[in-house]
Protein backbone atom coordinates (compact mmCIF):
# COMPACT_ATOMS: atom_id res chain seq x y z
CA UNK A 1 0.00 0.00 0.00
CA UNK A 2 1.54 3.44 -0.87
CA UNK A 3 1.73 5.82 1.81
CA UNK A 4 2.03 9.78 1.21
CA UNK A 5 4.20 11.10 4.06
CA UNK A 6 4.17 14.46 5.16
CA UNK A 7 6.65 16.82 6.36
CA UNK A 8 6.11 20.37 8.16
CA UNK A 9 9.23 20.53 9.90
CA UNK A 10 13.04 22.37 8.31
CA UNK A 11 15.29 19.28 7.96
CA UNK A 12 17.17 20.89 10.89
CA UNK A 13 16.83 20.74 14.52
CA UNK A 14 14.72 17.25 14.30
CA UNK A 15 14.89 13.66 13.73
CA UNK A 16 11.66 13.65 11.47
CA UNK A 17 13.37 14.16 8.01
CA UNK A 18 15.49 11.38 8.06
CA UNK A 19 12.83 9.18 9.73
CA UNK A 20 10.83 9.97 7.15
CA UNK A 21 13.24 9.70 4.34
CA UNK A 22 14.35 5.93 6.19
CA UNK A 23 10.59 4.39 6.46
CA UNK A 24 9.81 5.27 2.89
CA UNK A 25 9.08 2.35 0.69
CA UNK A 26 9.65 2.26 -3.34
CA UNK A 27 6.16 4.05 -4.50
CA UNK A 28 5.77 6.07 -1.71
CA UNK A 29 5.27 10.11 -2.13
CA UNK A 30 6.32 12.45 -0.01
CA UNK A 31 4.84 16.16 -0.02
CA UNK A 32 6.47 18.62 2.07
CA UNK A 33 3.97 21.30 3.79
CA UNK A 34 5.34 24.53 6.00
CA UNK A 35 9.13 24.83 7.12
CA UNK A 36 9.98 21.54 5.41
CA UNK A 37 9.45 23.57 1.80
CA UNK A 38 12.94 25.26 2.89
CA UNK A 39 14.03 21.54 2.43
CA UNK A 40 13.93 21.73 -1.56
CA UNK A 41 15.11 24.32 -2.08
CA UNK A 42 18.51 24.53 -4.65
CA UNK A 43 21.67 23.57 -3.50
CA UNK A 44 20.92 22.39 -0.20
CA UNK A 45 22.49 18.98 1.41
CA UNK A 46 18.49 18.09 1.99
CA UNK A 47 17.15 18.78 -1.52
CA UNK A 48 19.99 16.21 -2.68
CA UNK A 49 18.91 13.50 0.23
CA UNK A 50 15.59 13.96 -1.15
CA UNK A 51 16.29 13.62 -4.85
CA UNK A 52 18.25 10.45 -3.96
CA UNK A 53 15.14 9.07 -2.57
CA UNK A 54 12.69 10.51 -6.01
CA UNK A 55 15.60 8.32 -7.90
CA UNK A 56 14.31 5.21 -6.18
CA UNK A 57 10.96 5.74 -8.06
CA UNK A 58 9.55 8.16 -5.22
CA UNK A 59 7.85 11.53 -6.28
CA UNK A 60 8.63 14.51 -4.01
CA UNK A 61 5.80 17.67 -3.78
CA UNK A 62 5.91 20.94 -2.51
CA UNK A 63 3.26 22.70 -1.28
CA UNK A 64 3.43 25.88 -3.81
CA UNK A 65 1.36 28.48 -1.09
CA UNK A 66 3.82 27.31 1.64
CA UNK A 67 6.98 28.28 -0.53
CA UNK A 68 5.36 31.76 -1.58
CA UNK A 69 4.62 32.67 1.57
CA UNK A 70 7.54 32.15 2.59
CA UNK A 71 8.98 34.45 -0.02
CA UNK A 72 10.44 31.44 -2.30
CA UNK A 73 9.65 31.81 -5.85
CA UNK A 74 9.21 28.14 -7.58
CA UNK A 75 12.53 28.58 -9.55
CA UNK A 76 14.62 28.35 -6.58
CA UNK A 77 13.18 24.43 -5.84
CA UNK A 78 16.11 21.86 -6.73
CA UNK A 79 15.41 19.56 -9.49
CA UNK A 80 13.00 16.76 -9.42
CA UNK A 81 9.87 18.29 -7.62
CA UNK A 82 6.72 19.14 -8.07
CA UNK A 83 4.92 22.09 -6.93
CA UNK A 84 0.66 20.96 -5.90
CA UNK A 85 -1.67 23.82 -4.67
CA UNK A 86 -4.32 22.79 -1.99
CA UNK A 87 -6.39 21.39 -4.48
CA UNK A 88 -3.49 19.08 -5.66
CA UNK A 89 -2.96 17.94 -1.91
CA UNK A 90 -6.44 17.25 -1.69
CA UNK A 91 -5.39 14.60 -4.82
CA UNK A 92 -2.49 13.57 -3.50
CA UNK A 93 -4.07 12.34 -0.55
CA UNK A 94 -6.85 10.42 -2.27
CA UNK A 95 -4.54 9.03 -4.42
CA UNK A 96 -1.98 7.58 -1.80
CA UNK A 97 -4.04 4.70 0.59
CA UNK A 98 -2.66 6.12 3.82
CA UNK A 99 -0.93 9.30 4.73
CA UNK A 100 1.18 9.94 7.54
CA UNK A 101 2.54 12.88 9.49
CA UNK A 102 6.29 12.87 10.44
CA UNK A 103 5.34 16.01 12.84
CA UNK B 1 -20.67 -0.76 15.63
CA UNK B 2 -19.03 0.71 13.29
CA UNK B 3 -18.79 -0.89 9.50
CA UNK B 4 -15.04 -2.09 8.96
CA UNK B 5 -12.30 -2.88 11.06
CA UNK B 6 -8.72 -0.38 10.00
CA UNK B 7 -5.30 -1.44 11.03
CA UNK B 8 -3.62 1.26 13.38
CA UNK B 9 -0.21 1.57 13.71
CA UNK B 10 0.80 4.32 16.47
CA UNK B 11 4.45 5.38 16.20
CA UNK B 12 5.62 7.16 19.52
CA UNK B 13 8.29 9.27 18.82
CA UNK B 14 8.26 11.56 21.99
CA UNK B 15 9.99 11.11 25.42
CA UNK B 16 8.21 10.32 27.99
CA UNK B 17 7.71 13.27 30.71
CA UNK B 18 6.87 15.88 27.47
CA UNK B 19 4.01 17.17 29.21
CA UNK B 20 0.57 15.13 29.09
CA UNK B 21 1.64 14.19 25.89
CA UNK B 22 1.83 10.68 26.42
CA UNK B 23 -0.61 10.22 28.67
CA UNK B 24 -2.70 11.60 25.91
CA UNK B 25 -1.15 8.76 23.30
CA UNK B 26 -2.05 6.07 25.46
CA UNK B 27 -5.66 7.34 25.68
CA UNK B 28 -5.50 7.22 21.58
CA UNK B 29 -4.06 3.49 21.75
CA UNK B 30 -6.23 2.15 24.09
CA UNK B 31 -9.60 3.71 23.33
CA UNK B 32 -9.19 2.07 19.37
CA UNK B 33 -7.76 -1.13 21.19
CA UNK B 34 -11.55 -0.96 23.18
CA UNK B 35 -12.69 -0.74 19.38
CA UNK B 36 -11.81 -4.07 19.23
CA UNK B 37 -9.21 -2.79 16.77
CA UNK B 38 -6.22 -4.26 15.23
CA UNK B 39 -3.33 -1.57 17.19
CA UNK B 40 0.21 -2.05 16.70
CA UNK B 41 2.64 0.40 18.61
CA UNK B 42 6.00 0.84 17.19
CA UNK B 43 8.39 2.95 19.61
CA UNK B 44 11.31 4.84 17.92
CA UNK B 45 13.48 7.78 18.24
CA UNK B 46 13.05 9.21 21.56
CA UNK B 47 10.08 7.14 22.12
CA UNK B 48 11.76 4.25 23.05
CA UNK B 49 12.78 6.30 26.39
CA UNK B 50 9.30 5.80 27.24
CA UNK B 51 9.87 2.00 28.11
CA UNK B 52 12.92 1.95 30.35
CA UNK B 53 11.83 0.20 33.57
CA UNK B 54 11.43 2.63 36.32
CA UNK B 55 13.72 2.48 39.71
CA UNK B 56 11.63 1.14 41.91
CA UNK B 57 8.63 1.34 43.44
CA UNK B 58 7.52 4.74 44.98
CA UNK B 59 9.84 6.06 42.43
CA UNK B 60 8.91 8.69 40.43
CA UNK B 61 9.05 7.04 37.51
CA UNK B 62 7.26 4.00 38.37
CA UNK B 63 4.43 6.26 39.50
CA UNK B 64 4.55 8.24 35.98
CA UNK B 65 4.18 5.90 33.29
CA UNK B 66 5.35 2.40 34.36
CA UNK B 67 1.89 0.64 35.50
CA UNK B 68 -0.13 2.42 32.73
CA UNK B 69 2.34 1.00 30.10
CA UNK B 70 1.40 -2.51 31.78
CA UNK B 71 -2.02 -1.25 31.17
CA UNK B 72 -1.12 -2.82 27.23
CA UNK B 73 -1.76 -6.20 27.98
CA UNK B 74 -4.98 -5.80 30.02
CA UNK B 75 -6.33 -3.72 26.84
CA UNK B 76 -4.64 -6.92 24.49
CA UNK B 77 -2.13 -5.14 22.82
CA UNK B 78 0.53 -7.20 22.27
CA UNK B 79 1.98 -6.03 19.03
CA UNK B 80 4.49 -3.85 20.73
CA UNK B 81 8.09 -3.10 18.97
CA UNK B 82 11.06 -0.96 19.35
CA UNK B 83 13.36 0.27 16.77
CA UNK B 84 16.42 -1.53 17.79
CA UNK B 85 18.51 0.79 16.30
CA UNK B 86 16.84 4.07 18.28
CA UNK B 87 17.46 2.29 21.98
CA UNK B 88 21.24 1.44 20.13
CA UNK B 89 21.78 5.31 19.27
CA UNK B 90 20.69 6.24 23.06
CA UNK B 91 22.56 3.42 25.10
CA UNK B 92 19.83 1.31 26.23
CA UNK B 93 19.81 -2.46 25.50
CA UNK B 94 16.17 -5.04 25.60
CA UNK B 95 16.93 -5.95 29.42
CA UNK B 96 16.15 -2.23 29.97
CA UNK B 97 12.77 -2.46 28.79
CA UNK B 98 9.56 -2.31 31.29
CA UNK B 99 7.26 -4.35 29.18
CA UNK B 100 8.19 -6.86 26.29
CA UNK B 101 8.81 -5.82 23.33
CA UNK B 102 10.15 -7.02 19.77
CA UNK B 103 13.12 -5.37 18.75
CA UNK B 104 12.46 -4.49 14.75
CA UNK B 105 15.56 -3.24 12.07
CA UNK B 106 14.68 0.30 10.21
CA UNK B 107 13.82 -1.13 7.48
CA UNK B 108 10.85 -2.96 8.88
CA UNK B 109 9.67 0.37 9.57
CA UNK B 110 8.95 0.74 6.00
CA UNK B 111 6.84 -2.90 6.20
CA UNK B 112 5.15 -1.82 8.91
CA UNK B 113 3.68 1.33 7.19
CA UNK B 114 2.54 -0.70 4.17
CA UNK B 115 0.46 -3.64 6.67
CA UNK B 116 -1.59 -0.52 7.90
CA UNK B 117 -3.79 1.76 7.40
CA UNK B 118 -4.64 4.15 9.78
CA UNK B 119 -1.14 6.00 10.69
CA UNK B 120 -0.55 8.46 13.78
CA UNK B 121 2.56 9.76 14.80
CA UNK B 122 2.62 10.53 18.54
CA UNK C 1 -23.28 8.02 61.02
CA UNK C 2 -22.12 11.16 62.54
CA UNK C 3 -21.83 14.90 61.11
CA UNK C 4 -18.51 15.43 62.52
CA UNK C 5 -17.58 12.45 60.32
CA UNK C 6 -18.92 13.98 56.96
CA UNK C 7 -16.86 16.70 57.43
CA UNK C 8 -13.67 15.44 57.55
CA UNK C 9 -13.97 14.06 53.99
CA UNK C 10 -12.33 16.32 51.96
CA UNK C 11 -14.13 16.77 48.42
CA UNK C 12 -13.71 18.91 45.61
CA UNK C 13 -16.25 21.19 44.11
CA UNK C 14 -17.59 18.74 42.06
CA UNK C 15 -17.70 15.89 45.32
CA UNK C 16 -14.76 13.71 44.41
CA UNK C 17 -12.13 12.45 47.13
CA UNK C 18 -9.37 15.54 47.12
CA UNK C 19 -6.78 12.07 48.32
CA UNK C 20 -7.45 8.77 46.94
CA UNK C 21 -5.94 7.02 50.01
CA UNK C 22 -8.35 8.79 51.88
CA UNK C 23 -10.95 5.74 51.12
CA UNK C 24 -12.64 3.12 52.70
CA UNK C 25 -16.13 2.04 52.18
CA UNK C 26 -17.29 4.34 54.80
CA UNK C 27 -16.21 6.94 53.03
CA UNK C 28 -17.67 5.80 49.72
CA UNK C 29 -20.89 5.22 51.18
CA UNK C 30 -20.76 8.81 52.05
CA UNK C 31 -19.72 10.11 49.11
CA UNK C 32 -22.98 8.20 47.23
CA UNK C 33 -24.90 9.20 49.84
CA UNK C 34 -23.89 13.11 48.84
CA UNK C 35 -25.05 12.34 45.08
CA UNK C 36 -27.41 10.45 46.13
CA UNK C 37 -26.98 7.16 45.31
CA UNK C 38 -28.15 3.99 47.02
CA UNK C 39 -25.26 1.14 46.60
CA UNK C 40 -26.30 -1.98 46.11
CA UNK C 41 -24.14 -5.22 45.47
CA UNK C 42 -23.63 -4.41 42.17
CA UNK C 43 -22.82 -0.81 42.72
CA UNK C 44 -19.91 -2.55 45.08
CA UNK C 45 -18.58 -4.54 42.40
CA UNK C 46 -18.10 -1.90 39.84
CA UNK C 47 -16.31 0.30 42.43
CA UNK C 48 -14.23 -2.13 43.76
CA UNK C 49 -13.31 -2.98 40.04
CA UNK C 50 -12.73 0.62 38.91
CA UNK C 51 -10.68 1.50 41.91
CA UNK C 52 -8.46 -1.54 41.27
CA UNK C 53 -7.83 -0.47 38.10
CA UNK C 54 -6.70 3.08 39.00
CA UNK C 55 -4.13 1.68 41.83
CA UNK C 56 -3.16 -0.87 39.50
CA UNK C 57 -2.31 1.38 36.15
CA UNK C 58 -2.71 4.86 37.76
CA UNK C 59 -4.61 5.66 34.70
CA UNK C 60 -7.98 6.77 34.24
CA UNK C 61 -10.15 5.42 31.15
CA UNK C 62 -12.72 7.32 29.18
CA UNK C 63 -16.15 5.62 28.83
CA UNK C 64 -15.08 3.74 25.99
CA UNK C 65 -12.53 2.34 27.52
CA UNK C 66 -14.09 2.00 31.17
CA UNK C 67 -17.26 -0.55 29.34
CA UNK C 68 -14.93 -2.41 28.16
CA UNK C 69 -12.89 -2.89 31.16
CA UNK C 70 -15.85 -4.00 33.11
CA UNK C 71 -16.59 -6.37 29.93
CA UNK C 72 -13.31 -7.83 30.62
CA UNK C 73 -13.51 -8.65 33.76
CA UNK C 74 -17.31 -8.88 34.59
CA UNK C 75 -18.45 -10.12 31.62
CA UNK C 76 -20.60 -8.95 28.71
CA UNK C 77 -23.85 -8.65 31.17
CA UNK C 78 -21.89 -5.79 32.95
CA UNK C 79 -19.81 -4.35 30.18
CA UNK C 80 -22.41 -2.46 28.09
CA UNK C 81 -23.59 0.72 28.51
CA UNK C 82 -27.49 0.04 29.64
CA UNK C 83 -26.16 -1.62 32.50
CA UNK C 84 -24.13 0.78 33.88
CA UNK C 85 -26.44 3.22 33.11
CA UNK C 86 -29.01 1.64 34.87
CA UNK C 87 -26.33 1.84 38.25
CA UNK C 88 -25.08 5.07 37.88
CA UNK C 89 -28.11 7.37 36.34
CA UNK C 90 -25.63 10.63 35.73
CA UNK C 91 -22.94 9.13 34.13
CA UNK C 92 -21.40 5.69 35.05
CA UNK C 93 -17.35 6.25 34.90
CA UNK C 94 -18.21 9.82 36.56
CA UNK C 95 -19.80 8.16 39.49
CA UNK C 96 -17.92 4.76 39.60
CA UNK C 97 -15.19 6.98 40.20
CA UNK C 98 -16.23 9.37 42.73
CA UNK C 99 -18.17 6.84 44.83
CA UNK C 100 -14.38 4.57 44.47
CA UNK C 101 -12.77 7.47 46.06
CA UNK C 102 -10.77 8.60 42.55
CA UNK C 103 -10.35 11.72 40.48
CA UNK C 104 -12.54 12.96 38.08
CA UNK C 105 -11.96 11.66 34.78
CA UNK C 106 -10.48 14.46 32.60
CA UNK C 107 -12.73 13.22 29.85
CA UNK C 108 -16.21 13.45 32.29
CA UNK C 109 -17.56 17.58 32.07
CA UNK D 1 -14.24 10.46 -0.78
CA UNK D 2 -15.24 10.38 2.92
CA UNK D 3 -12.01 12.66 5.14
CA UNK D 4 -11.38 12.75 8.94
CA UNK D 5 -8.94 15.43 10.48
CA UNK D 6 -6.55 15.69 13.35
CA UNK D 7 -5.07 18.80 14.04
CA UNK D 8 -2.73 18.68 16.97
CA UNK D 9 -0.74 22.50 17.17
CA UNK D 10 -1.51 25.33 18.77
CA UNK D 11 -2.88 28.12 16.67
CA UNK D 12 -0.55 30.49 17.78
CA UNK D 13 2.52 28.42 17.50
CA UNK D 14 2.18 26.35 14.87
CA UNK D 15 0.93 26.00 11.26
CA UNK D 16 -1.23 23.23 12.04
CA UNK D 17 -4.68 24.49 12.25
CA UNK D 18 -3.81 27.02 9.14
CA UNK D 19 -3.19 24.35 6.68
CA UNK D 20 -5.66 21.74 7.64
CA UNK D 21 -8.56 24.64 7.30
CA UNK D 22 -7.13 25.28 3.87
CA UNK D 23 -7.35 21.60 3.08
CA UNK D 24 -10.49 21.30 3.95
CA UNK D 25 -11.76 23.96 1.78
CA UNK D 26 -9.91 22.67 -1.02
CA UNK D 27 -11.73 19.47 -0.08
CA UNK D 28 -14.82 20.47 0.03
CA UNK D 29 -14.80 22.46 -3.05
CA UNK D 30 -13.92 18.87 -4.59
CA UNK D 31 -17.07 17.26 -3.31
CA UNK D 32 -15.17 15.34 -0.72
CA UNK D 33 -16.77 14.54 2.67
CA UNK D 34 -15.05 16.00 5.76
CA UNK D 35 -16.78 13.58 8.26
CA UNK D 36 -14.81 14.55 11.54
CA UNK D 37 -12.22 17.21 12.46
CA UNK D 38 -10.72 16.52 15.69
CA UNK D 39 -8.82 19.02 17.60
CA UNK D 40 -5.96 16.93 20.03
CA UNK D 41 -2.75 17.87 22.01
CA UNK D 42 -2.23 21.39 21.80
CA UNK D 43 -4.74 21.18 18.92
CA UNK D 44 -7.68 22.36 21.70
CA UNK D 45 -6.11 26.10 21.86
CA UNK D 46 -7.93 26.29 18.57
CA UNK D 47 -11.05 27.15 20.61
CA UNK D 48 -9.41 30.03 22.16
CA UNK D 49 -7.41 32.18 20.02
CA UNK D 50 -9.16 35.02 19.59
CA UNK D 51 -10.24 36.94 16.26
CA UNK D 52 -7.32 37.66 13.89
CA UNK D 53 -6.62 41.67 13.79
CA UNK D 54 -7.29 43.29 10.08
CA UNK D 55 -3.73 43.22 9.70
CA UNK D 56 -3.02 39.54 10.63
CA UNK D 57 -6.09 38.52 8.36
CA UNK D 58 -4.56 40.91 5.03
CA UNK D 59 -1.95 38.39 5.41
CA UNK D 60 -0.04 35.59 2.60
CA UNK D 61 -1.44 32.84 5.38
CA UNK D 62 -5.18 33.67 5.94
CA UNK D 63 -5.92 32.19 9.87
CA UNK D 64 -8.81 30.05 9.90
CA UNK D 65 -12.38 30.81 9.88
CA UNK D 66 -13.94 27.98 11.74
CA UNK D 67 -17.26 29.59 12.60
CA UNK D 68 -17.53 30.09 8.52
CA UNK D 69 -17.24 26.89 8.09
CA UNK D 70 -19.29 25.28 10.48
CA UNK D 71 -21.98 27.55 8.95
CA UNK D 72 -21.52 27.12 5.53
CA UNK D 73 -21.34 23.00 5.35
CA UNK D 74 -22.26 21.98 8.47
CA UNK D 75 -18.56 20.65 9.63
CA UNK D 76 -18.12 18.84 12.76
CA UNK D 77 -15.80 20.44 14.98
CA UNK D 78 -14.78 18.26 18.02
CA UNK D 79 -13.09 19.19 20.31
CA UNK D 80 -11.04 16.37 23.07
CA UNK D 81 -12.61 17.96 26.18
CA UNK D 82 -10.24 15.94 28.41
CA UNK D 83 -7.05 16.78 26.34
CA UNK D 84 -8.88 20.71 26.89
CA UNK D 85 -9.04 19.92 30.37
CA UNK D 86 -5.33 18.91 30.80
CA UNK D 87 -4.58 22.63 29.52
CA UNK D 88 -6.73 24.30 32.10
CA UNK D 89 -9.75 25.05 29.48
CA UNK D 90 -12.78 25.07 30.95
CA UNK D 91 -15.33 22.35 30.29
CA UNK D 92 -16.87 23.65 26.40
CA UNK D 93 -20.95 23.18 28.05
CA UNK D 94 -22.65 26.04 27.10
CA UNK D 95 -23.07 27.25 31.26
CA UNK D 96 -19.31 26.98 31.25
CA UNK D 97 -18.59 29.30 28.66
CA UNK D 98 -16.60 31.80 29.53
CA UNK D 99 -16.03 35.41 28.10
CA UNK D 100 -13.26 34.72 26.83
CA UNK D 101 -14.22 31.49 24.88
CA UNK D 102 -17.20 34.05 23.52
CA UNK D 103 -14.84 36.69 22.18
CA UNK D 104 -12.24 34.20 20.34
CA UNK D 105 -15.18 31.80 18.57
CA UNK D 106 -18.77 32.03 18.41
CA UNK D 107 -20.46 29.41 21.01
CA UNK D 108 -21.72 26.53 19.03
CA UNK D 109 -18.83 26.35 16.45
CA UNK D 110 -16.89 23.67 18.74
CA UNK D 111 -18.19 21.25 20.66
CA UNK D 112 -16.63 19.14 23.12
CA UNK D 113 -16.07 15.85 22.43
CA UNK D 114 -13.35 12.90 23.13
CA UNK D 115 -11.22 10.13 21.81
CA UNK D 116 -14.70 7.57 20.95
CA UNK D 117 -16.14 9.92 18.15
CA UNK D 118 -12.18 9.95 16.70
CA UNK D 119 -12.15 5.96 16.31
CA UNK D 120 -15.39 6.43 14.92
CA UNK D 121 -14.41 8.31 12.50
CA UNK D 122 -11.03 6.75 11.83
CA UNK D 123 -13.32 3.86 10.85
CA UNK D 124 -15.88 5.10 8.84
CA UNK D 125 -13.68 7.81 6.41
CA UNK D 126 -11.78 6.89 3.72
CA UNK D 127 -8.47 8.80 4.43
CA UNK D 128 -7.41 10.17 7.60
CA UNK D 129 -5.01 12.80 7.72
CA UNK D 130 -3.35 14.65 10.36
CA UNK D 131 -2.01 17.98 10.75
CA UNK D 132 0.96 17.86 13.29
CA UNK D 133 2.62 20.23 15.53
Amino acid sequence: MPVLHLLNHTPRGSESFARCLESMAEGDGLLLIEDAVYAALSGTPSAGELRAVAAARNRCFVLKSDLESRALSVRRLAEGFECVDFAGFVDLVAKYDASISWG
Amino acid sequence: MSASSRRFLFLVRHSPLAGARFRETLDMIFTVAAFDQWVTVLFLDDGVFQLVAPLGEHSASDLLWGPMLKAMDFYDIHEILVDEQSLRLRGLTASDLVIGAALVAPEHVRTLLGQHDRLVVC
Amino acid sequence: MSGIEFTAIRTTEQGFLCDYNAWDETVAQELAGRIPLELTEAHWEIVHFIRGYYLRYRHLPNMRMFVKAVQKNLGDDKGNSRYLYRLFPDGPLKQACLVAGLPKPPSCL
Amino acid sequence: MKLAIQINGHPASSMAATTAYQFIKAALRKDHQVILVFFYYDGVFSRLVPAHTEAETAAAVAPPDWAALVSEHGLDLVICSAAAERRGLAALSPAAASDLMRTATPVGTFRAGGLGQWVDACLRCDRFIVFAS
